[in-house]
């Protein structure tokens, strides 16, 4: 890609016409890209890699998400695997009813499970980010500091600077948790207002508190 | 708040947050915020309703069980609970007072401590629910596995080579950092602001006996009328301390409460500040308050009780 | 499945009535598991896993290996990805009719140098080895899964076996590591400044922490 320079400039549209001759067209040349992606790829870069328009690519995507989901299968069976978008990008899972089938086979990545306390911890800065220790301190009663360390070594949270003001390290979450809660953004956390009845202006009361 | 149960009971992975003693002794509840709401539920009561008094009595006598069992609590968690008890118990006080008379600032203040621990506990309450929320939606994606296979030899061949540039010294040197033990991280309360310059008992030492041997018996308002801030004047109270320990003041008072003079009885020139111990920190302080019977006492009835 | 030692045993065709209950059978099943193993598995341990006899499975596999190259598909079109058996494993590979499209994908954004996180982690792997990709992440206090991926890409680490007790991978280095710094062996690798504990009282501090 970086001698592409030096070859003899490709127009275009010749790359995706060759696309086109290939067996299977540009649909498998993305399922061929997918196969080798060891974390969620956007569609601006599969688009890249296949030279297609991303809006092209974005249809192709939902067409094979559709298929694996059995929607286009003329028996209409589900495959084994589903294609997601999540985190920012798009990635292949097997499908969540094989778990117990699948799981035998996978050595790593299964993480033990969050404790209660690491759980809270993990929704307050969700929620709060970038936020500081002692601020989910406040919120959640309790001294988290090693509940924080443990976030941060399971790659669940990470160090987002300093907070101006007090000079206390910021914690964000990463965009493993993303992929490890299947969303795409923090904005599609569940909304916290419907927990939180006739107490929409609580910002302003742990903020003075601490 | 049915859902709470099976939530906290839960297995949990093994104590990664290493206090496993106290957790388990307050039955998995993880701080106090939480010991509260589970209290509330038990009595099956609105966490908005002013029905605050039975909870009260309870989480005092935790905090009493706590305390009875003498074990070692961890003293930011222990300090975290005596704050709720102390508002509750204010709260509690506050019940018995004529209701729907708030007469003065005391009565204001209580209202507002109120509203602050429910706003507290209410914003609690959802993060918990939140996080109930989460751990299903983490357990539900884990039964998913992601495909992140090594790539094919053929393609592998294709990586550029590897640049390497690091000597052996100083890989040595990354991997001596990275393996060095890590001390936990202090906890971030801001001390920046708290820019104190630190003053030296042995420099306002010189100071005062210079003014005492140039200008006879002094009081100490005298001595201390131009301290810029209060850590010179315990700075010179302290130094006069060392001064006297030293021989080389005396102080006179003509009558109880009345100014204290201190004169000069040490030799005219050749004093130095070099008598006196480092920053105070050698000045014998008396090892134990006769006074302060109780407290030792209880101490040592803890010790007892396991 | 854990609990199948409490519950009445169950006959091993029963078994397998339960996969056909599960959306796309054991069809799908087995393409769970192939989707997402990174070695290639034997027909018996497919077989065992699913819970079906082995011929059967040889069967499933050779329909599925039928129509990801188009055989079964309505309009014929192969997709992106091919079940090759190699070595007697079955494993899916993207289909060797795109190479040039993924390899022009995988060299995109790939630098020809280790990133600080990546020699940092290559530093504990050689001074702890063998060890565990947690037990690295308890030393450094990050994540790091994605950065072990890289170094095993790169072919500085690798594989040795698992670890006895927490049943976790465990990693050493390459004799092309040894090679890229210029040492015939691990033990000429400089000793670590005397302040630092010994590495064999190492154990003691980082396991509390994980």
């Amino acid at each position: 890609m970086t001698d592409g320079a030096d070859a003899a400039p490709l127009p275009a549209d010749e790359s995706g016409a060759d696309l086109h001759s290939l067996p299977g067209g540009p649909r498998a040349a993305l399922e061929a890209v997918l196969m080798v992606i060891d974390e969620p790829a956007t569609d601006v870069e599969l688009a890249t890699a296949l030279d297609l328009p991303v809006a092209a690519v974005r249809t192709l995507l939902e067409e094979l998400q559709r298929d694996y989901d059995g929607g286009s299968s003329p028996d209409d069976a589900p495959r084994g695997f589903e294609l997601r978008s999540i985190a920012g990008g798009w990635r292949i899972f097997s499908r969540s009813d094989f778990a117990d089938i699948v799981s035998g086979f996978i050595l790593e990545g299964q993480t033990a499970r969050l404790t209660q306390a690491a759980l809270e911890t993990l929704a307050v800065i969700a929620y709060r980010q970038p936020v500081s220790r002692a601020r989910v301190s406040a919120i959640r009663g309790v001294n988290v500091d090693s509940v924080v360390r443990t976030l941060v070594q399971r790659g669940l949270i990470e160090d987002a600077g300093t907070d101006p003001e007090t000079g206390g390290l910021l914690y964000r979450t990463t965009s493993y948790f993303l992929e490890r809660l299947g969303i795409g953004n923090v904005s599609e956390l569940p909304k916290l207002a419907p927990h939180l009845p006739g107490l929409e202006n609580l910002a302003d009361i742990d903020d003075s508190d601490i | 708040m049915t859902d709470a149960g099976p939530a906290a009971e839960a297995p949990t992975e093994p104590q990664a947050e290493g206090r496993p003693g106290f957790e388990v002794r307050l039955d998995n509840f993880t701080g106090p915020f939480d010991l509260l709401l589970g209290l509330i539920s038990k009595h099956e009561m609105d966490i908005t309703e002013v029905a605050l008094a039975r909870v009260t009595d309870e989480f005092i006598s935790y905090i009493r069980r706590l305390r009875e069992s003498g074990q070692d609590w961890v003293l930011d968690e222990a300090s975290e609970f005596l704050v709720i008890a102390a508002t509750l118990l204010d709260l509690k006080a506050a019940r018995l007072l004529p209701t729907g008379e708030v007469e003065d600032d005391e009565d204001i203040a209580l209202l507002e401590a109120r509203d602050l621990l429910f706003a507290r506990l209410l914003q609690y309450k959802a993060f918990k629910q939140i996080a109930a929320l989460m751990g299903r939606r983490l357990e539900e994606e884990a039964a998913r596995y992601p495909r992140q296979v090594s790539l094919e030899p053929q393609f592998a061949a294709l990586l550029p080579e590897l640049i390497w540039r690091t000597s052996l010294a100083d890989f040595a040197k990354l991997a001596a950092k990275a393996l060095e033990p890590k001390a936990p991280k202090p906890m971030e309360v801001g001390l920046a602001h708290l820019h104190a310059p630190a003053v030296s008992v042995k420099e306002q030492a010189a100071i005062i006996a210079e003014r005492l041997q140039d200008g006879g018996p002094l009081s100490f308002g005298a001595l201390t009328a131009d301290a810029a801030d209060t850590t010179v004047v315990v700075a010179r109270f302290l130094a006069l301390l060392e001064m006297f320990r030293d021989a080389v003041i005396a102080f006179d008072q003509a009558s109880p409460l009345g100014d204290l003079t201190v004169r000069w009885t040490g030799p005219e020139r050749d004093w130095s500040t070099e008598r006196l111990s480092e920053e105070y920190e050698d000045v014998p302080v008396p090892a134990a308050v006769p006074g302060d019977g109780p407290e030792p006492a209880e101490a040592g009835e803890e010790g007892h009780d396991d």
